[in-house]
C-alpha cells in the first residue's frame, strides 16, 4: 500500500488544549469543548464495554437450544441492559457528544460552543443518569426490554424499573442541552465566510440531529416519567386494568424512539460524508442533496413512528399512512448512498483506514436500510415483526452503520484529537475484522427471522441452532475487532508518530489549526473563502501541483 | 444574522393585551357554563380551545415580542407547535379511525 | 450570562452573545412545548375514552379558584413584561419594582394552588393515596376519576414546578437588578426569564379550560 | 437437528404464499441494489486508486439528472412495495364474515384457547384445513403476540381489548406457534402447537369428550347470576336491561339512532363500558364491570350469551332488532 512514504517529521505543538492545564480538576471542571469530548469519550466507552459484555453473554448463552449460561430471568435482564446501555448511553451520545463536541466549533471556526458551561453540565447530567441506570443494573437489574412496554414495565416486572427509567429521563436532558448547544452554535458561531452552504456535511448532519434532540427527546422524558409515576404510585395512564391505554404508551415511546434511530445514524452519515471526499480527494457529489437529505430525514423521521405498531391493533388506516410515510423517509437515505458512490468516480482513492470504514459503512448501511423496507412493508411485517429479522436489521443500522461511522470518525480525527497517528496496518486489520465479524454475526439472524425465530428468546426449538452457532462464532470475531482499536488507540496517545496539522490532507477548517489544537482552537479567527471539499483551488494543501487534473471540471460524464 | 435592532413595545400595548386577556378569560369561563354542545357536538371544547389559542397567541406575539422578532425566532415557534401537532394529530388519527373498521 | 454585560470568551461580539442567548432560550421553550405535549396527548386520549367521568371529576375542581389563578398569572405576565420594558428603556428603579410585583403574583398563584391541592387531599382525590371519587361510585368510575386526577396533578404539578423555578429565577434577577446590573444595552437575563415566565403562563392558559372547564353546563 | 437450512418454513396457510411471493420480490429488488452499488464501489475503489502522492480527483460537483433519477426510481419502487404490502395487510386485517371464531386468551406464560363449541385447550390449537379461522385475542396481563411462522401471520394480544387475526390453513400437520411480543420471564416458553386437521377429523375431535374443565356455557350462566346480570337482563324483556336472547351477532339499535352489530367486541365493551353504547329504549344505569371481570370470565359470559342466540326473542324489551323489523 503505497501511501505516506516520505512524511515530513513533525513535532508536537508547544501549547495545546491537552497541556494547557493539568490535574483532575482541570478536566472535571473544564468548559473546553475538546476536553468535554474526552469526558464523553470515557463515558461512552465505559457503557459500550458494559453493553458489549452483556452482548457477549447473550451470544454465548444462545449456543445451545436450551441456553448455556443463565436462567430466563437473567437472560431477560442481559438483553434489556444491553439495549439500555447501548442505545441511551452509547449510541445516542457517541458521535454527537464525542466527535460533534470536539469538531463542531473547530469546523465552523469558533473558539468554543455557544454555551460552554451548559456543555459541561450536559456531561454531568449524562453521568448522573448513567449512575441511576447502573444502580438499577446493580440492584435487581432490569427485565422489561429497552422498550419498556406497559403494563409489563409499570406493573408486572419485578426488576428495578423505577431507577432505570428515571436515569433515562435524566439522561434525556443531557441530549436536550447538547441539542440546544449545537443548534445555537451552528446558527451564531460560524466564522466569517462560513456560509450555510460552505458548512461541512458533518455539520449539516449534526444540525439535523439537533432537531431530533430538541423536539423528540422531551417526549420520551415525560413518557418515562409517567411510567415511573405509574409504577411507584400505582396510577393508570398506560395500565388497562385501571382504564389506561398501553398502545398510547407505544405511540409516545416511538414518537421519540423512532427518530432516535436517526440520532444514531445521521451523525454517522455526516462522518462518512467527510471521509469519502477526503480520501477520494474531490468534492462530494451532490453537496446540496446530501445536506438537504439530512434535514429531510430528521423531519420526515417524525412522521413514521407507528410502523413499530402495525400489529398492536392500531387502525388499518393509520397503518397504511405510517407505512407510506416510512417509504418516503427511505428516499433521502438512498440519495446519500448514491451520492457517496458517485463521489468515488474519478477520485484519487487511498486505502487509509477511515476510507475502509466508510466503504464498509456503505455496504452495511445498504443492507440495513434495504431490510428496513421489508419491515415497513405491511404485508411482510405480519410475518417478520418481532423476529430475529428485526434484530438483524437494526443491528445493521446501529452497529453496521452508527458504530462503523463512529470508529471511522475516530480514526479520521484521531490525529487531530491527540496529535498522534495510530498504527495504520493494525487499524486496517481491525477494520476488515470488524466488517467480516459483523456480517457473520448478524447475517445469519436475517435467516433466523425468516425461519420464524421470535426475538428475546432465552431458548429456542432445535431447528434454529445452526444459525445461532454461526452468529455466536461471528460475534467472537467482532469482539476482536472492537478490542484492537481500544488497544492501539491507547497505545498511540503515548507512542504514536506525531501527526502534524493535516496528515491526510483534508480540506476542513479543523485541519488548518494545529494537532492537537490550541485551547482557543485558532490563533487568529479564520476567514473562509473556499468551497467545501475543494482540492483543486487549495494550493495550501500542497496537492495536485505536479499532476494536472485528468479532465476538465465538469459534471456529467 | 438577521437579528435587527430591538423593538421596544410600549406599555400601552401591554395594557391593551392584558385587558384583552382578562376579557377572554372571563369569556371562556362563562362559555363553559352555556350548553354549546346542544348546537353542535363538541362545540364547548372547541370554543374553549379557540379562546385559549387566542390568548396564547397574544402572549407569544406581544408579551414575548415574537411579533417583532427575527424570522428565525418565528420559525422556532412554528416548529415547536408543528411538532406538537404531528404528535397529537397522527396519534389521534389512529384512535379516530379505529371505529371506521368494518369487521 | 451572569454578573455583568461582559463578553464571554467564546464570542466575538456582544451582539453575537445576545443573539445566542435569545436563540438558546427560544429553542429551550420549543423543547418545553413537546415536554408538556406528551402530557397533553395522554390527557386527550384518556378524556376521549371517558368523557363523562372526566366531566364529573372536573366539576369537583373549584371554578372560582381556577379562574382567579388564571387572572393572577396573566397579571404576573403583564408585570413581567413591564420589567423587561423597564430594563429596555433604562428605568433602573422600576425594574426591581416590577420584578417584586411579578414575584408576589407568582407566589399568590402557588399559594392558591396549594389550597386547591389541600382541598383535594381532604376529599381523598389524590391518586396513589387512598382514593375515593364519590361515595358509592363503582370501581371503574373510581379508576377513571383517578386517571383524571392523575393527569390533573401531573399537569398542574409539572406546571407548578416550572413556577417554582421561575420564582427562583425572579429572586436572582431581583438581586441583580438591585445592584443596577441591567441597562438598555444589557438585559438579556431579564428578557430570557421573561420568555420563560410567559411560556409557563401559556401552559396554564391551556390547562385552565382543559382541566377546569369540562362541560360545566351540565 | 435438520441438515438443511430452509429460508422459508413450511407454507401452511393462505397467507404463506402471498407473503413469500412478496418477500421474494423484495429480496430480488434489494439484491439488485446491493450488488449494483457494491460492485460500483469495488470497481471505483480499484479503478481510481491513488496513483501518486499528490494526485487529486476530478472535481465533479454533481448532476441534476442523476439526482432526479435516483430519487424517482427508488420512489416508484418503494410505492410498489407499499401498495403490494398494503393489499396483503388489509386482507389480513379484515376477517371473512363466516369464519370460525376461536378465542385465544394469553396470560403469563400460557395460552388458553376455546373452540366454537366451548371446548378448551391449553397451548394447543386445533383447526380444520381449508376453513377460514378467526382468532379473537385477549390478554389477562401484559401484551403478548400470537405468531404462527408456518402461517406467516401474527398479531399482538393487548390487555384491555380484543384484537383479531385470521388465516385459512392449507396443509394438515403440526406447526409451532410462539409468543412473539416480549412478556416477561418465561416469554420463550409461551408457545405451543397448531394442529391442522381434515374437517372430518376436526369435527370428530371437537365432539370427543370434553376435558375435565367445566363447560364455559355453564360457567357463564353461573357468572351471569353471580354478577347480578340476570337481575336486569331478563329473558322475557321485562327487565331494566334488554333481553339478551338472540343478541349475539345480531343488529342492535342504539339510543342515538344508529345500529351496531353485537359482535364480541361490542359485548365486551357493554360489560366494561356500558354507557358507551346504550340500547334504544333503555337508561344508562348499568354499572361498569371494568376491573371486576377477568378475560376468562368475560369469555365465559360471552359464550353464555352466544348460547342464547337461538332462544326466542321477546317482542318487547329485546336487545336485538327482531327479524322482520327494520
Amino acid at each position: 500500500m503505497a501511501t505516506t512514504t516520505t512524511a515530513p517529521a513533525y513535532t508536537m505543538p508547544r501549547d495545546h488544549y491537552l497541556n494547557s492545564s493539568y490535574g483532575i480538576r482541570s478536566w472535571l471542571l473544564t468548559t473546553d469543548h475538546k476536553r468535554i469530548a474526552w469526558l464523553y469519550l470515557a463515558g461512552v466507552t465505559f457503557f459500550f464495554t458494559l453493553g458489549g459484555i452483556f452482548a457477549a453473554m447473550i451470544r454465548i448463552h444462545l449456543l445451545v437450544p436450551n441456553g448455556l449460561l443463565v436462567s430466563p430471568e437473567t437472560y431477560n435482564k442481559l438483553f434489556t441492559m444491553h439495549g439500555v446501555a447501548m442505545i441511551f448511553f452509547f449510541l445516542i451520545p457517541s458521535i454527537p457528544a464525542v466527535l460533534g463536541n470536539f469538531l463542531i466549533p473547530l469546523m465552523i471556526g469558533a473558539k468554543d460552543v455557544a454555551f460552554p458551561k451548559l456543555n459541561l453540565l450536559s456531561w454531568y447530567v449524562y453521568i448522573t443518569g448513567g449512575c441511576f441506570v447502573l444502580y438499577a443494573f446493580a440492584t435487581g437489574g432490569l427485565d422489561t426490554g429497552w422498550t419498556f412496554y406497559t403494563p409489563l414495565s409499570s406493573v408486572y416486572s419485578n426488576s428495578a424499573v423505577a431507577p432505570a427509567v428515571i436515569g433515562i429521563f435524566i439522561n434525556g436532558f443531557s441530549s436536550i442541552l447538547t441539542g440546544i448547544n449545537f443548534a445555537v452554535t451552528i446558527h451564531t458561531m460560524r466564522a466569517p465566510g462560513m456560509t450555510w452552504f460552505r458548512l461541512p456535511l458533518f455539520i449539516w448532519a449534526h444540525y439535523a440531529t439537533s432537531i431530533i434532540f430538541i423536539l423528540g427527546t422531551p417526549v420520551i422524558a415525560i413518557t418515562l416519567l409517567l411510567v415511573a409515576l405509574e409504577r411507584v404510585f400505582h396510577l393508570g395512564f398506560f395500565n388497562p386494568a385501571l382504564g389506561g391505554d398501553p398502545i398510547l404508551f407505544q405511540h409516545l415511546f416511538w414518537f421519540y424512539s423512532h427518530p432516535a434511530v436517526y440520532i444514531m445514524i445521521l451523525p454517522a452519515m455526516g462522518v462518512i460524508s467527510e471521509i469519502i471526499p477526503t480520501f477520494a480527494r474531490k468534492p462530494i457529489f451532490g453537496y446540496t442533496f446530501i445536506a438537504a437529505s439530512s434535514i429531510s430525514i430528521a423531519v420526515i423521521g417524525f412522521f413514521v413512528w407507528a410502523h413499530h405498531m402495525f400489529l398492536t391493533g392500531e387502525s388499518t388506516y393509520a397503518a397504511l399512512a405510517f407505512s407510506l410515510l416510512s417509504y418516503l423517509v427511505a428516499i433521502p437515505s438512498a440519495v446519500k448512498v448514491f451520492n457517496w458512490t458517485a463521489t468515488l468516480y474519478k477520485g484519487s482513492i487511498s486505502y487509509d483506514t477511515p476510507m475502509l470504514y466508510a466503504l464498509g459503512f456503505i455496504g452495511l448501511f445498504l443492507i440495513g436500510g434495504l431490510t428496513g423496507l421489508f419491515l415497513a412493508c405491511l404485508g411482510l411485517d405480519i410475518n417478520i415483526h418481532d423476529t430475529y429479522f428485526v434484530i438483524a436489521h437494526f443491528h445493521y443500522i446501529m452497529v453496521g452503520g452508527a458504530i462503523m461511522g463512529y470508529l471511522g470518525g475516530l480514526h479520521f480525527w484521531w490525529p487531530k484529537i491527540t496529535g498522534k497517528l495510530y498504527p495504520e496496518f493494525l487499524a486496517r486489520v481491525a477494520a476488515i475484522t470488524l466488517f467480516v465479524g459483523f456480517n457473520l454475526t448478524f447475517g445469519p439472524q436475517f435467516l433466523l427471522g425468516l425461519m420464524g425465530m421470535p426475538r428475546r428468546y432465552h431458548n429456542y426449538p432445535p431447528e434454529f441452532q445452526v444459525l445461532n452457532v454461526l452468529s455466536t462464532a461471528g460475534a467472537s470475531i467482532l469482539a476482536i475487532g472492537y478490542l484492537l482499536p481500544m488497544v492501539y488507540f491507547t497505545w498511540s496517545v503515548r507512542y504514536g508518530k506525531v501527526a502534524g496539522p493535516n496528515p491526510w490532507p483534508a480540506t476542513g477548517l479543523e485541519w488548518s489549526t494545529d494537532s492537537p489544537p490550541p485551547a482557543e482552537n485558532f490563533d487568529v479567527t479564520p476567514v473562509v473563502d473556499w468551497e467545501p471539499y475543494d482540492y483543486k483551488n487549495r494550493a495550501d494543501l500542497g496537492l495536485g501541483t505536479s499532476v494536472a487534473p485528468l479532465a476538465p471540471a465538469h459534471g456529467d460524464d | 444574522m438577521s437579528e435587527h435592532a430591538e423593538h421596544v413595545v410600549s406599555p400601552k400595548i401591554y395594557l391593551l393585551i392584558f385587558a384583552a386577556l382578562m376579557v377572554l378569560t372571563v369569556t371562556t369561563a362563562w362559555a363553559a357554563t352555556v350548553d354549546l354542545n346542544a348546537y353542535f357536538m363538541g362545540l364547548n371544547i372547541i370554543v374553549a380551545l379557540v379562546i385559549a389559542t387566542c390568548k396564547a397567541s397574544l402572549v407569544v406575539l406581544f408579551f414575548m415580542h415574537a411579533y417583532y422578532s427575527a424570522k428565525r425566532t418565528k420559525l422556532i415557534i412554528i416548529c415547536g407547535v408543528f411538532w406538537l401537532a404531528i404528535m397529537l394529530f397522527l396519534t389521534m388519527g389512529d384512535y379516530a379511525t379505529r371505529s371506521w373498521e368494518v369487521h | 450570562m451572569h454578573r455583568t454585560g461582559e463578553l464571554y470568551g467564546q464570542f466575538q461580539t456582544l451582539e453575537q452573545q445576545k443573539a445566542s442567548a435569545t436563540l438558546g432560550m427560544w429553542i429551550f421553550l420549543a423543547t418545553e412545548i413537546l415536554f408538556f405535549g406528551g402530557l397533553f396527548l395522554t390527557y386527550t386520549i384518556n378524556r376521549q375514552a371517558y368523557p363523562d367521568v372526566f366531566a364529573d371529576a372536573s366539576k369537583t375542581l373549584s371554578l372560582p379558584l381556577g379562574t382567579i389563578n388564571t387572572l393572577v398569572l396573566i397579571a404576573s405576565s403583564l408585570t413581567m413584561a413591564m420589567a423587561v420594558w423597564s430594563a429596555e428603556v433604562g428605568k433602573k428603579k422600576l425594574i426591581p419594582l416590577f420584578l417584586v410585583l411579578t414575584l408576589i403574583l407568582g407566589s399568590i398563584f402557588l399559594f392558591i394552588k396549594g389550597i386547591e391541592y389541600h382541598d383535594k387531599y381532604v376529599e381523598h382525590h389524590i391518586p396513589g393515596l387512598p382514593f375515593q371519587f364519590e361515595p358509592g361510585s363503582s370501581v371503574a368510575t373510581n379508576a377513571h376519576a383517578e386517571l383524571f386526577f392523575s393527569l390533573y396533578f401531573g399537569m398542574t404539578g409539572l406546571h407548578a414546578m416550572h413556577m417554582v423555578v421561575g420564582v427562583g429565577l425572579l429572586i436572582w434577577l431581583l438581586r441583580q437588578s438591585l445592584k443596577g446590573r441591567f441597562t438598555p444595552d444589557y438585559n438579556t437575563p431579564i428578557e430570557n426569564v421573561g420568555l420563560y415566565w410567559h411560556f409557563v403562563d401559556i401552559v396554564w392558559i391551556y390547562l385552565y379550560p382543559l382541566l377546569y372547564l369540562i362541560d360545566r353546563h351540565k | 437437528m435438520p441438515s438443511q437450512l430452509p429460508i422459508y418454513p413450511d407454507q401452511a396457510s393462505n397467507f404463506a404464499p402471498q407473503v413469500d411471493t412478496l418477500m421474494t420480490f423484495m429480496i430480488l429488488v434489494s439484491a439488485f441494489f446491493t450488488v449494483a452499488i457494491t460492485a460500483a464501489v469495488i470497481f471505483f475503489f480499484f479503478k481510481y486508486r491513488r496513483k501518486s502522492e499528490n494526485e487529486i480527483g476530478v472535481p465533479i460537483h454533481g448532476d441534476m439528472r442523476l439526482e432526479l433519477t435516483w430519487i424517482v426510481i427508488p420512489l416508484i419502487l418503494s410505492m410498489v412495495m407499499f401498495g403490494w404490502g398494503a393489499v396483503v395487510y388489509v386482507d389480513f386485517r379484515h376477517p371473512p364474515q363466516d369464519a370460525l371464531d376461536i378465542y385465544v386468551v394469553g396470560k403469563q406464560w400460557m395460552w388458553k384457547i376455546q373452540q366454537p363449541n366451548g371446548r378448551r385447550e391449553i397451548n394447543e390449537l386445533h383447526v380444520p384445513v381449508g376453513r377460514d379461522i378467526k382468532l379473537i385475542l385477549a390478554s389477562e396481563d401484559v401484551i403478548h403476540d400470537f405468531y404462527v411462522p408456518a402461517f406467516r401471520v401474527k398479531m399482538d394480544v393487548v390487555p384491555g381489548r380484543y384484537n383479531t387475526m385470521w388465516f385459512r390453513p392449507t396443509e394438515p400437520g403440526r406447526y409451532h406457534f410462539f409468543c412473539s411480543q416480549y412478556c416477561g420471564t418465561n416469554h420463550a416458553q409461551m408457545g405451543g402447537w397448531v394442529t391442522v386437521m381434515e374437517p372430518a377429523d376436526y369435527a370428530a375431535w371437537l365432539s370427543s369428550s370434553m376435558e375435565t374443565e367445566t363447560d364455559p356455557i355453564l360457567a357463564g350462566e353461573k357468572l351471569f347470576s353471580e354478577k347480578s346480570c340476570s337481575m336486569c337482563h331478563l329473558a322475557d324483556g321485562t327487565g331494566r336491561g334488554p333481553s339478551l336472547n338472540g343478541i349475539y351477532n345480531g343488529s342492535v339499535r342504539l339510543a342515538d339512532g344508529s345500529t351496531v352489530r353485537a359482535d364480541d367486541a361490542y359485548i365486551r365493551e357493554s360489560m366494561l363500558l356500558p354507557n358507551a353504547k346504550i340500547v334504544a329504549g333503555f337508561l344508562p344505569i348499568m354499572p361498569s364491570y371494568q376491573g371486576q371481570l377477568t378475560e376468562d370470565e368475560i369469555l365465559s359470559l360471552t359464550t353464555y350469551i352466544r348460547s342464547l342466540q337461538s332462544q326466542p326473542v321477546p317482542a318487547k324489551g329485546a336487545g336485538v332488532i327482531p327479524a322482520g323489523k327494520k
